[in-house]
């Protein structure tokens, strides 16, 4: 990172050992990857310095997404605020809706039904799957493997069909709410879903036949963008990215959250930190989420999916349509916005890409005051030119791929 | 959570940290005066009680009316203790000016740039104290209060630039 | 919020009472205590007010500062340490006794207020969608704040007249009447006209009027402003608009000379409603009917383009024509500078300014509505809100004063062949006919008018809404307006126009806003303004009701909302990007 | 409890490279064979797809479609009455909640008719839209909903996308069980109501939300009653 | 099921069209033949004309087009896809995708060129040029029939039949190289001139490999004439086993078919292309020049097919009741035979390639040569001597086809035998879903 400062064209060549070992004298050539590129993420511009085939410098410039999501929160309502959630990380939404709205029900002091837990966690492990395909079968892409990516997405888009029949759309679930969720499941939707995963196993079974053993993909991703365990905790790595270098870091287990601690699951855990050990340990966590998701079925009951507290949940409709106190609790709160008490919080949950924190200011009045948000990518692209320091141009592409930045999230 | 932390901290800090609270949730929170936050941020670090290894996730809010207006926020976790802790740095508008805390945690580069973008508030001793994601020619700081909400910026003219990483802005030069 | 946990600063522990009557604290005052807090108020305060002056508010719909007590809704029963068998008391019928505890927050409080809410609510019909209330409405509020519990009702409500109008400007809705009959006591109180009354009993109370005689008042408007809840709504403003999507400004009413101050409740730039304002010195918290309706010319039948001739021209384009054919006249003493009350006391010095300096004038004609009915409550019956200032303009600038018939006069005789009007208002249209004869009429006009139809060069000029200023009232009383919305169309205040004109003219006019125009030219009539500071508006808390939303939305866009005005990075217009070239 | 990933590197035998690739083809091809050689299941529904012949997932769209869920968040409609006026009341409600501003509303009187206030205007602009349901939910008459199980069509223009009253009113005058306002001296009598509301059927099968189950509402039959008392006087 | 047999119905259509088509090609063959003697000219000249025709632009450009249709549909078959079906022949039939080349052909054709400022005019056009004609050329050398008289002449199904043909394919192999570079470098881009310099420092090194592992092929057949190592692939070995180039080198063959694939520069050594890292060396273009680039890696995909056929796979040779074949039918049809195997033989390759291109990920640059000279090129060698010891022994290639049975059966052995992680990791296969007994104890 010291580099960073250093204008890029005057970076000294690297001593060498022995004079064999010196490097060819030759000219450094400075390349834009992006901010259209066909491997970067979102729009982000890399601007790499290489020497031949070689990264010896190399400059992140993000912003190109940036739709001022804490600005655009600090003017709606608290509840207004939950579809941009959802285009954070667009890939697990409900992650996103879930940490905002612990957010906002730590500012409250709001408990919420056993069954709204239950839901969250079972659609955040559904879309912690869906992200982690997303990965798997777009490393598989980005190295050139193209049926694996089809694979991966036809895995996915299962488990987002049944996303679909819970909350009502695909990609932006908008699913839970101040003091609870949305909507309670479907008719046989847990049978449905079980059967997905199934199906989701299987797939993800093949993309490993296809891919974890075979040498291409052991070379191309072993040893390459390696980040040890110290540093990655430096740069503030969390989820997979941090457990992959060997730092078995993670939200449900360190303060569980929800119903996590009810749950039987493991913590897969890595010890090199490159880019084998992230796809691998998303293959592993696949296996974890789905564990995870079966158990809430079975131990899920009957009962509310949202807390009663007149002051943030919405009333019920049949009081909104028939009665006079329904209807003006209705107006109080959308009119208004929820009034959350004054305070700040900081609540985390573990997304899919690590820990996910939001920290919520409110000045008592209807409208976030302040809303920040702690997207887990964004230290993992901190890192990106150090990690890609040495390494070789077509390393980068996959270290991007595995560290999973997210335009979304991390240009908010 | 770790109300231990907090108590040795202000042990440590009498004069630094100001106030130490249990926040919504039971969240710990320590006012620290903004002079101090290097050196409190290396103690929180490196003393074998505290560990707060984990790069802290660092955000402001602009109180704007009070005094000092801003509000610098420091979220930190330490993976060998488990425990958690959170610093309030105020920051005066006439001076907003904190010390950096990249040379202690590599992962507080970009915050301190989203916070010199977003807030105006410059760290000193940042190694690349850059806008992170606005660009260089950006008038304004756009998570301040009074930042208008219907403005707009004023149109960059075209020019040649030299130096295709920092632009031709003010501190691109 | 930084200091919501922070302890509060523990109370000093108070030295016991001396036994017998303590004698009082503060002497000449009285002081006792409200929910711990201790209070220390004039003798013969009640209680409501002297909680708001601790910062304790206590819930009330009858009660109003300017009516009689009623004690009828119940909603500000607290606990006092002198009530007799610990009775819950009306806090609005109650003064503060020496050494008194007060409750407010008690659970005996707080079950009667919320016995009372439900008591007021089972009658009241589902109506907030259809409630022009609703948003501002204390029902909806002190359920949310007080009760929040669901309803137990298992009885038919009552079925009453649902849309009973009572006047020209009022329409009741008897089903949402909670009877605080604040209207009654207002008209029988304030206006000594009681042209309401509650009829019946019981369940089958309602307010009324005599039968065959409407509320035609002339300051019924104020009985909508008064009514806590939605049942008094007024036919004006009913359905044109939600509350929460209004935002406010702090305005003069232009009715008359009187210069209520009111609020000016605007969405995007419409003008939707006034609602006076409080202002001990002026208007109480009463305006007439008739200023309440004075808003309209701000909306409809504006002059949004520049004309020259009949022909539609740039705003640019006309200002030349306007400047040319007036220097024509200039020095000649064939010109006139008819000027109207109507105008702001900027706009006035902006365009006295011009006509001295940049056409030589030494005299100014004052047009302006005609008279209309006074009486001894609030109406002037000068109807134009600033003739006070325009004098005091005419003289700063050593201009005499002259009726406008007197420029009918020297027009008809040839005298005066070129006119500059700036406001078009003119009493009749008589005089606008006369004044038509002139040879070049440059007329910068609000509103389509007489004038403005006969115009030679028209000038497309803005209301007070659209602009900042001051009115000077008839007891020479100046009162600053804020600006609401930007000019519509193309056009300008008058200050603006005048400043272009003067440019065009080879003045160096060029303000860019009203305060600069008063830094600039003001201190000539600061003199007649002692202890006017041009910045200080009174600090009033802008909205009743809600407080949020200008309005409620993403970018202080409003639904349906499209971008309209060029602004510079600071939000403020760019008045050199206004549309036209 | 943190476990080991099997992450080991390639032993001699896989860094042959042809022994895993092989293996994949070998699967790859298993899938080829399937896919090219036998007919593909047409179920709409993935999920209840036949795989053991073949595997392809895809879905021929136009001719094909598959069929949203009960709760899917489409195409918003304004829900009629029987009579065929929109039930929406011009309340603002979801203008206000909607977070896109994309809810245009003008509201005017109903002359004789205590509903009093109707939208004289109602345009949705589905390019704003963020279909985030949150006018359905904030509705307090069950007017606007998104049940129609469509999306807007594509348009070659943006005015195609703008949907007034006119586009937005259809579908059947599905209601909630309670309505408040059918107090009023409705044209419809209680049997012709009736008879509408069991032809209408909703869009879509049994829906999910609260909004289409909710339970019966005690104050139904009061209201029924309030209504004869009315005709009464 | 009845697509199961329709396919199988369409397969043998195909293969007896295929067998029509080389008939006529024979017979029209042989007509040049004949106008050539008549004009003067030795016969072979007039026959050679006509199979420049019927081979390089008919055969060979329609089985390189047809290449852009089967790669989506079969890619899509692999993939659980249905592949490019929407336009459909006469509002009804979408017969495969085949349509889609035209319509491909034609958006090629009318798209608008688009040039970089600052390119090299000449050599920015040049580029598409040099490197699709030296691939088409490759095609030249390659036998697709025997020799088979017909209409009184002896005709073959090759253009030219040199004495030195693997030399020939050498060299034009070599030759490609240019227009790849070039076309990187001339139009003046960063990633274009890496994607050059990437394709150049490829095509070379694996030239090297691609020439040694034919070397054992040579010494084998003893010649470097391809018709003449097709007729050595017909005689019998092993029994009633040919001596086909893959019996005889199976080690030779996985160096040539890998190292060929180097050559066509397709995943996964589709590092000058790397649509994910860097773009491309033709980046800049766009339009036909582009399509020309484009196509000729088809083209180089089916002539290195139809080269291994030659080498490897038997030639011509339909391998399977060739006796029969050629005892019972007349020399013409049986010469149709054999073209018609040889071009199934080579459309079996091509879609072996595809099935490789679209499931392999991308190779890293070092990695690559590290393939090429540290795997590919030793192997090749010890190729090399290992044919050349068992020939010195047995000239008649029996050894040799014995070494190549254990090589066969050793790689099959390696291939089906599975490793295991070395710990034991229980609990986490799939399938398994309530066997977390372990991880449930120890928590």
């Amino acid at each position: 990172m010291a580099k960073e400062s250093d204008n890029l064209l005057v970076v000294p060549p690297v001593p060498a050992e022995s004079p064999l070992d010196a490097p060819f004298p030759s000219k450094r050539m400075l390349v834009n990857l992006g901010p259209s590129h066909p491997a970067m993420h979102g729009t982000v511009r890399a601007v790499v310095e290489l020497d031949g085939e070689t990264i010896h410098g190399m400059k992140l410039d993000i912003g190109f997404l940036h739709r001022g999501f804490e600005k655009t929160c600090e003017n709606v309502t608290w509840t207004q605020v939950f579809p941009y959630t959802d285009r954070l990380n667009y890939v697990s939404s409900i992650m996103n809706n879930v940490g905002y709205a612990m957010a906002v029900e730590k500012l409250c002091g709001l408990q919420i039904p056993e069954r709204a837990q239950y839901l969250r966690v079972i659609t955040s492990e559904l879309h912690r799957m869906c992200d982690h395909f997303t990965l798997v079968s777009a490393m598989g892409l980005e190295l050139g493997a193209m049926t694996v990516l089809i694979y991966g997405m036809e895995a996915r888009d299962l488990i987002w069909d049944r996303l679909t029949e819970l909350c009502g759309a695909r990609l932006t679930s908008n699913y839970a709410r101040v003091g609870g969720v949305s909507r309670d499941v479907p008719e046989g939707w847990g049978e449905k879903v079980e059967r997905t995963l199934d199906r989701a196993a299987e797939m993800a079974d093949e993309i490993d036949r296809l891919l974890t053993r075979n040498r291409i993909v052991i070379d191309r991703t072993r040893g390459t963008g390696v980040i040890s365990r110290a540093d990655a905790i430096d740069y503030g790595f969390t989820g997979p990215c941090l457990r992959a270098s060997g730092e078995p870091y993670d939200v449900r287990k360190a303060s569980p959250y929800l119903v996590y601690d009810r749950l039987d699951f493991d913590v897969p855990v890595g010890t090199n930190g490159d880019n084998f050990d992230r796809y691998l340990m998303r293959m592993e966590e696949l296996k974890q989420s789905d564990r995870i998701v079966r158990q809430c079925f079975a131990q899920m009951q009957p009962g509310a999916i949202a807390s009663d507290d007149p002051r943030f949940v919405l009333p019920p409709k049949p009081e909104v349509y028939g009665t006079i106190e329904g209807a003006m609790a209705h107006f109080k709160i959308i009119m208004e916005g929820i009034k959350v008490p004054a305070g700040e919080a900081y609540a985390y949950v573990e997304a899919a890409n690590g820990e996910l924190g939001f920290y919520a200011v409110s000045d008592g009045g209807g409208r976030p005051y302040k809303l920040g948000v702690r997207a887990p990518g964004w230290n993992m692209l901190m890192a990106l030119p150090q990690i890609m320091e040495g390494h070789m141009l077509a390393d980068l592409i996959p270290t991007f791929d595995t560290v999973n930045m997210i335009g979304g999230e991390v240009e908010q | 959570m770790s109300q231990a932390a907090l108590q040795k901290l202000k042990e440590r800090f009498p004069d630094a940290v100001t106030e130490t609270y249990a926040g919504k949730g039971g969240d710990d929170v320590a006012l620290v005066k903004k002079e101090a936050i290097a050196e409190v941020c290396r103690f929180l670090k490196e003393d074998p009680e505290m560990l707060f290894d984990m790069a802290p996730y660092i955000t402001a809010a602009d109180y704007m009316g009070s005094e000092p207006r801003f509000d610098v926020v420091y979220q930190m976790y330490s993976t060998k203790k488990n425990h958690r802790i959170r610093l309030r740095v105020g920051v005066p508008e006439s001076d907003p000016v904190l010390a950096s805390v990249t040379p202690i945690w590599k992962g507080a580069n970009w915050y301190e740039r989203y916070c010199w973008d977003m807030y105006g508030i410059r760290f000193e001793g940042h190694p690349d104290p850059r806008r992170l994601y606005m660009y260089e020619e950006f008038v304004g700081h756009p998570l301040r209060k009074d930042y208008s909400l219907r403005g707009r910026q004023p149109l960059v003219p075209e020019r040649t630039v030299d130096e295709p990483f920092r632009g031709p802005g003010p501190t691109g030069g | 919020m930084a200091e919501e946990t922070k302890p509060a600063a523990a109370a000093p522990p108070k030295p016991a009472p001396p036994p017998g009557p303590p004698p009082p604290k503060n002497p000449g005052m009285v002081t006792f205590t409200i929910d711990g807090r201790e209070a220390v108020v004039k003798p013969g305060t009640n209680i409501i007010e002297a909680a708001a002056s601790v910062g304790v508010s206590i819930p009330y719909y009858c009660w109003h500062k300017r009516l009689s007590i009623a004690a009828n809704c119940r909603m500000c029963l607290v606990e006092m340490s002198n009530a007799p068998g610990g009775k819950l008391m009306p806090a609005c019928q109650m003064t503060a006794a020496e050494g008194v505890a007060v409750k407010t927050d008690s659970p005996k409080v707080k079950d009667q207020q919320r016995a009372t809410l439900e008591f007021l609510l089972v009658n009241h019909p589902v109506d907030c969608p259809i409630c022009d209330q609703s948003g501002e409405c204390k029902l909806q509020d002190y359920y949310f704040q007080y009760d929040t519990t669901a309803s137990r009702l298992d009885v038919p409500k009552v079925k009453l007249g649902k849309r009973v109008p009572l006047g020209k400007l009022v329409v009741l809705d008897q089903e949402r009447c909670i009877l605080c009959t604040r209207c009654v006591r207002f008209m029988s109180e304030v206006r000594k006209n009681p042209q309401l009354g509650v009829d019946a009993r019981g369940n089958h109370s309602v307010i009324t009027t005599a039968p065959g005689q409407p509320l035609d008042d002339r300051y019924s408007g104020n009985v909508v402003d008064l009514c806590p809840v939605g049942a008094l709504t007024s036919t004006d403003f009913r359905f044109r608009g939600r509350v929460w999507f209004l935002s406010s400004a702090r305005s003069i009413c232009t009715g008359c000379a009187r210069g209520c101050n009111v609020f000016l409740d605007y969405m995007r730039d419409g003008t939707y409603r006034y609602r006076p304002r409080e202002n001990d010195q002026v208007n109480q918290e009463w305006m007439c009917d008739e200023g309440r309706l004075s808003y309209k010319p701000f909306n409809d039948g504006r002059v949004l383009e520049s004309r020259v001739g009949k022909a539609r021209a740039s705003r640019a384009a006309a200002v030349a024509e306007a400047a040319s054919r007036l220097r024509t006249h200039a020095g000649q003493g064939t010109l006139a500078w008819l000027a109207s009350p109507a105008a702001s006391l900027e706009d006035l010095l902006a365009a006295a300014l011009v006509a001295r300096d940049g056409l030589e004038l030494a005299e100014v004609y004052v047009g302006g509505q005609g008279d209309g009915w006074q009486d001894d409550f609030l109406r002037r019956a000068d109807q134009n809100p600033n003739r006070a200032g325009l004098a005091m303009v005419a003289r700063a600038f050593g201009l005499a004063v002259k009726p406008a018939s007197d420029l009918a006069a020297a027009v008809a005789e040839g005298k005066v062949k070129a006119v500059w009007a700036v406001g078009a208002d003119l009493a009749t249209p008589e005089l606008a006919a006369k004044l038509a004869r002139a040879e070049a009429l440059v007329v910068q006009a609000v509103n389509e008018c007489e004038l403005a139809a006969a115009a030679t060069v028209l000038l497309p000029a803005s209301p007070a809404p659209e602009s900042d200023g001051t009115f000077v009232n008839f007891e020479g009383r100046p009162q600053r307006f804020e600006l609401a919305y930007w000019p519509r169309g193309e056009s300008l205040p008058h200050w603006g126009l005048c400043a272009e004109v003067g440019r065009a003219l080879g003045l160096s006019s060029r303000w860019s806003s009203a305060r600069q125009v008063y830094e600039d030219l003001g201190r000539r009539v600061a003199g007649d303004l002692p202890g006017f500071q041009w910045s200080s508006l009174p600090s009033i808390d802008r909205r009743k009701g809600l407080v949020p939303l200008a309005a409620g939305t993403v970018d202080g866009r409003l639904p349906g909302h499209r971008e309209r005005m060029p602004l510079d990075g600071n939000g403020n217009v760019e008045w050199s990007r206004l549309p036209n070239p | 409890m943190p476990y080991q990933i099997d992450n080991r590197p390639a032993d001699t035998r896989e860094s042959l490279y042809f022994p895993e690739i092989f293996r994949a083809i070998g699967l790859v091809v298993k899938t080829f064979w399937r896919n090219a050689f036998f007919s593909r299941d047409p179920n709409t529904d993935i999920l209840e797809r036949d795989r053991s012949s073949n595997r392809v997932t895809t879905l021929q769209y136009p001719e094909e479609k598959a069929p949203y869920p009960a709760g899917y968040r489409g195409l918003h409609r304004l829900v009629p009455r029987p009579d065929g006026s929109p039930r929406c009341v011009a309340c603002y409600m979801c203008a206000t909640a909607c977070p896109a501003q994309c809810i245009y509303i003008e509201a005017a009187e109903v002359e004789g008719d205590p509903i009093e206030k109707y939208p004289k205007q109602f345009v949705i602009d589905e390019l704003r839209c963020v279909v985030c349901g949150f006018c359905v939910e904030a509705c307090p008459k069950d007017a606007i909903r998104m049940d129609t199980g469509e999306h807007p069509a594509p348009t070659y223009a943006r005015e195609g996308q703008i949907y007034d009253l006119k586009r937005l009113l259809r579908g059947p005058p599905v209601s909630y069980e309670k309505d408040p306002w059918l107090v009023r001296p409705s044209r419809l009598t209680d049997a012709a109501l009736k008879a509408d509301r069991a032809a209408a059927r909703p869009y879509g099968t049994q829906g999910t939300d609260e909004y289409t189950q909710t339970p019966g509402f005690s104050v139904r039959e009061l209201a029924a009653e309030a209504k004869a008392r009315g005709e009464a006087k | 099921m009845k697509r199961f047999v329709g396919m199988w119905l369409v397969i043998g259509a195909v293969l007896v069209g295929l067998v029509g088509l080389f008939a006529a090609f024979y017979a029209l063959a042989a007509l040049g033949a004949r106008g050539a003697v008549a004009l003067g000219f030795p016969g072979f000249f007039g026959s050679a004309i006509v199979n420049a025709v019927t081979l390089m632009a008919v055969t060979l450009m329609t089985v390189a087009a047809l290449l852009t249709v089967a790669e989506r549909k079969w890619s899509a078959a692999m993939q659980d896809r249905i592949g490019a079906n929407r336009i459909l022949v006469l509002g009804k039939f979408p017969l495969g995708g085949v349509p889609y080349l035209l319509a491909d052909a034609l958006k090629m054709l009318t798209k608008e060129s688009i040039y970089p400022a600052a390119r090299s005019k000449f050599l920015f056009e040049l580029a598409p040029v040099l490197a699709f004609s030296p691939t088409f050329a490759l095609f030249a050398v390659v036998p697709v029939g025997p020799e088979v008289r017909a209409l009184g002449q002896t005709v073959g199904m090759w253009v030219a039949n040199p004495d030195a043909g693997l030399l020939w394919i050498f060299a034009l192999a070599g030759l490609s190289v240019y227009g790849t570079t070039l076309a990187g470098w001339a139009s003046n881009s960063r990633v274009g001139m890496l994607g050059a310099v990437r394709a150049s420092a490829q095509m070379i090194s694996y030239e090297v490999s691609l020439g040694l592992s034919l070397v054992g092929v040579m010494i084998a057949y003893r010649t470097v004439n391809l018709q003449a190592m097709a007729i050595a692939q017909g005689v019998e070995v092993l029994g009633p086993v040919p001596a086909l180039g893959l019996l005889l080198q199976p080690l030779g063959f996985l160096v040539f078919f890998t190292s060929s694939f180097a050559e066509t520069k397709r995943a996964p050594f589709d590092l000058p292309e790397g649509e994910s890292e860097i773009v491309g060396y033709f980046l800049e273009y766009s339009g036909m020049k582009f399509g020309l680039l484009f196509l000729a890696e088809f083209v180089e995909v089916v002539i290195l097919a139809a080269v291994t056929t030659a080498v490897f796979l038997g030639g011509w040779h339909p391998v399977l009741f060739e006796g029969w074949l050629k005892a019972h039918l007349d020399p013409l049809a049986f010469g149709a035979v054999c073209a018609a195997s040889f071009l199934a033989k080579v459309i079996l390759l091509t879609w072996l390639q595809l099935v490789i291109r679209w499931l392999l990920p991308r190779f890293r640059y070092d990695q690559i040569q590290g393939l090429c000279w540290k795997l590919l090129l030793p192997g090749a060698l010890v190729n090399v001597f290992v044919t050349a010891a068992a020939v010195l022994v047995d000239p008649s290639l029996q050894v040799l086809a014995w070494i190549g049975v254990v090589e066969i059966v050793a790689i099959f052995g390696i291939t089906m035998a599975v490793s295991k992680p070395k710990a034991a990791h229980g609990g986490h296969d799939h399938g398994d879903a309530h066997g977390h007994a372990a991880h449930a104890a120890g928590h």
